[in-house]
């Protein structure tokens, strides 16, 4: 099996095989109601009890100081082995590089341990009604309150992933209303049970308040909540969105997990649907060009090379993968492919992807614009 | 030659219309989606006031006794207006199967709106939809009617479809196969129909919301990858619509190939839905993803009607079998 | 069979469909070689003889007074008898409703007829190297001269099909340098022997000199080579673009003779590629979708509906349509899909569907503005 | 872990695109078409000055003994700059058949670039492409290699592709099924990775001319839905590249999957090929459509070579068989 590793990645990945499927509970409860919450939260203790749940981070932080190529082997145990949806997800991948980047030493200390025992969920607030794909249209603001040693946050974000069960916010505000777009933007995090931070659940099309609504009436946040320098926030945000940690964003594992669960249905049911064929065969094509995609990236950024822009080429190949895949099992299920459960939940789950974080749209424009130097 | 709605068809569509913008279809789907049925009753009285449960049921059973094509015009706009309730079952289904039987007196009742009716016929239909609170049947393999005996709600991806397990209570009727075959195409036809006007509605609210969303300055709608995303849309739906009237017109005259006719207007109504569905949420973003959004009573609607009455796989078998 | 006909509509059918059966040579060598070129104005020539060239046309000039009903018969009973494509098609389509709603009598007398029999091929010369899908660019110049009462004309003209076995030429010239885009253009008719032209064949995929360019040097063409006012070019050129006859640009016939000839590949080859099936039912689908699409057109359009944008609807689908026919027949044709001849040849003639005649790009951005509304 | 080229292997493709972009391999290609095989050979030679033809030939043989990685490379090479002749054939084919026959000194005089090597191996490959000119075999099923007899030319889509009939001459060796296994899969990498180079010079191309070419006043590049569809271009073949050197170390070590990534490999490739082709031609418009476009060289090659060393259906059904 390519590509081949290391002794020492080896028994990396067979260690984390080992202490997966001993401990691992499978699938739970959806992550976005209460109880499934609770679980969620319970399986990151039992991840960071056994230094599983942050593996690239340093050993001080609770990780295991893992390459690169440590961290991708871990998560494709991690999806082969069926674990449970990460809820810290948005905390590790989103925030946590920027805390290591730009974040002060005692923001480091402060936030990131809890963070890796899921003590404390994190929610991004970034997207405002008006300000979806074009994220610099941002207008909540942030007014300085010299008195206070702080800032005085109003305005409303919206589209804010585990908000609903989450502890913690971070995002963007206007600190400059007089600078243009991109500048003028302050990285701020901030308790959702800060006075003033309204709530409101927003369901999915699954049912489950999937994000929310943050409401933010003159909430007060000290200066200990900046995250580098005030007026800096844009680029802070766009230092860290195409580092490597952005192959995070989708793991391979999960799709080769799902290429053999289809080939398992196909197994079951393909004999009556012959003309699925080309489909069910292409899905693991796919999913093994996304795995192999992967390590040809990891290999070049362990030569130096930098993702940049790529993670657009990454964003537009794996949301179409992942629609596409989940559509051909519903076709296999036939008059079943109605009804709630895995294939259905996971379809719609799916559907998200060509919207989410920065819309097909805006993805093709970059790998346009960027990579292929089209004029603008 | 005339292959196009006559000037009473195209009446009819409108008085359908006006009648469905102003009787608040969403609020009486979210309800009935809740299992509340009473806007969606009402909503049905008002529809049988102007005749549509009473489309395809014989004159000498208080019905309208209409055809195919009128049936047709009315799915497309239920499905248009996004009208909760087993609609294909009372109105295509219903009249098909029971006229005849010791139960035909419930077609009296459905032509008044009064009662409706569900049916599960397995393999391709094996539960019934909106089975509590109507008259339920059961269609065995082989042409068996029977009564059917309610069991537990299975869980459909679209809310406003409250499925039921169904098994089988006294019998009532052998039917003949080609009325069984009958009735099933036009389920499929109707169902083909509703897809076309779920399509269609998911076009039309797109449209309104790229015109009006701004981003980046200006509207999304001006944006050229959003324009030739509905674009294509456009043409997928103009090229299913006459797929439907065709298989119409087929299935009135009795015609041999109306079964074929029927399936090619089913797969290219889902599939035209299926794109608008996608190319809704693609173009809405996020917004279409949350269920407070109407949009997403569409897109679940169109999801789950795509495998009702027969899955694109069942009738491009059906295709091919009758093309070699 | 739907839809249904009247009896005289039945009966001209009938008529057509014997005549056809009992004339038709079947497919000829490609027009576009100077063998072909004899081949295809000799049929032209029986096509009239029969009075079957142009049946929607007066009696006067040749024609048989068909209704739109009686003309789409017609048409489908001439490719599904698989008659030759036909040379004389520019003409008929494209210049002919200009001349009959724009043109002089002199004109009607002098040009149609001997474009009904064959006599006259006609080229047009729309594009030029910098005015493609942007039409209204057009440089090419026509200057007054009024001593021998005519025009000038210089420029290139390019993608001109059938130039190279044509005898005329119809396009637009600016005349009015000043006028902006699309006024100050006029619409001109003119031998190809006209001292002063040059025509250049240029070889298509399939190597045939499909198309070819045509030079104007100081070309004079009296007043009487001009239809409509001089600057009315544009306007006039566009009345008939979208008109009733913008159907013709592509017979149903053609694409059900097509899908039928692919079930009968499918009924030869398909056991051993069941998962061709869905592609090869949906070409026939959409084959359907067309003649019906077709035929509710024809009924709006003899109710007064205009097909106006509708035209780019129904480029873009058979556009598509024919590209995926033959796509799914190459698949069927295994290892022989590179070999050249029947469907290898359609296919190639195929992919020109999508960019001429307006890409689908532009056809898209009509739909989209003037049919679905959207801001331009 | 190391899964991307070295540092060796950069400078290898470096050295070839060098070579290739001073050597006119279009006007090669062109003059090939027409049967004038004189700069085709000139091109032959000098790629064979930096290895190319022997990249397979055992050491024993005056061959460099290279693998399946860098045969890939020069591939995707060949592929991009449109080097005509039967390379896959030569480079790729004849060592993995040739070798330790009565038949083997052929490879000394293809290592050295002297002769090329056709073969017509049915059903998958029925006709030897460019047979005049080369050493030609006839690989039977059941893996018996016999001389080759040319026979007439059969017309490609693809002009510049010379396609022969041939029949059994005399009977060299019986090979094992192993070994023929092995020297198709490497044809069919070899012919992947030539799409791949095909598709990498068509959106190349097109880029290019959609910067310089301007409609409506501005550059066509400028447009969205230019942009959009080159984008997918670039993802497609962006994620058909690992593939093909997945594929290459798999068959490099023997493995019992090497088949099975094949395939995957080339029914990537020639998909990702096949998407730069018609979307090259579409927003190059009618100047790709003709043959002095030097587009339409790559179109036609791609068309053609989607069919070669086993078309799509063949490779989709051995990776199915495969999987379950």
């Amino acid at each position: 099996m390519t590509p081949e590793f290391t002794e020492r990645e080896q028994a990396f990945r067979a260690e984390a095989r080992d202490w997966l499927r001993a401990n691992s509970p499978g699938r739970l409860p959806s992550m976005d109601t209460p109880a499934g919450a609770v679980a969620h939260r319970e399986w990151e203790r039992t991840l960071a009890a056994g230094r599983w749940s942050v593996v690239a981070w340093p050993a001080e932080f609770g990780g295991r100081d893992a390459t690169l190529t440590e961290w991708v082997l871990f998560e494709e145990e991690y999806y082969t082995c069926g674990a449970p949806t990460r809820i810290a997800q948005n905390g590790i991948s989103l925030l946590a590089p920027v805390i290591f980047e730009h974040g002060s030493a005692e923001q480091r200390q402060r936030y990131l341990p809890s963070m890796a025992d899921g003590t404390d969920v994190w929610a991004q607030a970034w997207s405002e009604p008006e300000a979806g794909s074009d994220l610099a249209a941002i207008r909540s603001r942030a007014d300085r309150d010299d008195d206070r040693g702080g800032w005085v946050l109003n305005g409303q974000k919206t589209w804010s992933s585990r908000a609903a069960v989450a502890d913690h916010g971070f995002g963007l505000f206007r600190t400059d209303p007089a600078a243009e777009r991109h500048r003028g933007l302050t990285y701020f995090l901030f308790p959702l049970a800060t006075p003033g931070i309204t709530v409101r659940p927003i369901a999915q099309l699954d049912g489950d308040p999937g994000f929310a609504e943050i409401f933010f009436d003159d909430v007060f946040v000290p200066d200990a909540g900046v995250v580098g320098d005030p007026g800096a926030g844009w680029k802070i945000a766009m230092s860290t969105a195409g580092n490597e940690r952005g192959l995070s964003l989708r793991s391979p594992g999960r799709f080769c997990a799902a290429a053999d669960r289809l080939l398992a249905l196909w197994r079951e049911r393909g004999a009556s649907s012959p003309h699925l064929r080309d489909r069910v065969v292409d899905a693991w094509i796919q999913a093994q060009a996304y795995r192999l995609y992967t390590w040809e990236t990891v290999a070049k950024v362990e030569q130096g090379w930098s993702v940049g822009a790529h993670g657009s080429v990454n964003k537009l190949f794996w949301s179409q993968l992942d629609v596409d895949l989940h559509e051909t099992a519903l076709e296999l299920l036939g008059v079943d492919q109605e009804l709630r459960g895995g294939w259905v939940d996971d379809y719609l789950f799916a559907l998200a992807g060509p919207i989410y974080a920065g819309t097909n749209q805006i993805q093709r424009n970059i790998v346009a614009e960027r990579i292929l130097g089209l004029p603008r | 030659m005339n292959f196009a709605w006559t000037k009473e068809q195209h009446a009819f569509a409108e008085t359908l219309d006006a009648l469905l913008s102003s009787a608040r279809p969403v609020a009486a789907a979210r309800s009935w989606a809740l299992g509340e049925r009473d806007p969606g009753l009402a909503l049905w009285r008002a529809l049988a006031d102007v005749g549509v449960p009473a489309l395809c049921v014989p004159e000498r059973l208080g019905g309208l006794d209409a055809g195919p094509v009128e049936a047709a015009i009315a799915f497309e706009k239920l499905g248009y207006h996004g009208a909760p309730g087993p609609w294909i079952e009372s109105v295509a289904v219903a009249p098909a199967l029971l006229a005849g039987t010791s139960e035909e007196t419930v077609l009296t009742e459905v032509a008044a709106g009064e009662t409706l009716v569900s049916f599960a016929a397995p393999p391709l239909t094996p539960r019934a939809v909106d089975a509590a609170g109507a008259r339920v049947f059961f269609l065995a393999e082989g042409g068996a009617l029977h009564q059917g005996v309610t069991g537990p709600l299975a869980a459909s991806v679209d809310p406003g479809r409250r499925l039921f397990e169904v098994t089988p209570g006294d019998h009532i009727a052998d039917l003949a196969d080609s009325r069984v075959a009958g009735a099933f195409d036009g389920a499929a036809l109707a169902c083909a129909a509703v897809l076309l006007g779920a399509g269609e509605r998911l076009l039309a609210t797109s449209v309104d919301y790229v015109g009006e969303r701004r981003q980046f300055g200006r509207p999304v709608g001006q944006f050229q990858a959003v324009k030739h995303l509905l674009a294509d849309v456009r043409v997928a739906l103009d090229f299913a619509r006459p797929l439907v009237l065709g298989a119409a017109h087929e299935l009135a005259a009795g015609s041999p190939d109306a079964g074929r006719d029927v399936s090619a207007a089913k797969v290219a109504c889902a599939d035209a839905a299926h794109l608008a569905a996608r190319t809704a949420l693609q173009v809405h973003g996020a917004i279409a993803y949350t269920v407070e959004c109407d949009v997403s009573l569409w897109l679940l609607k169109v999801r789950a009607l795509m495998a009702a009455w027969g899955t694109a796989g069942f009738h491009r078998d059906r295709l091919i079998r009758a093309l070699i």
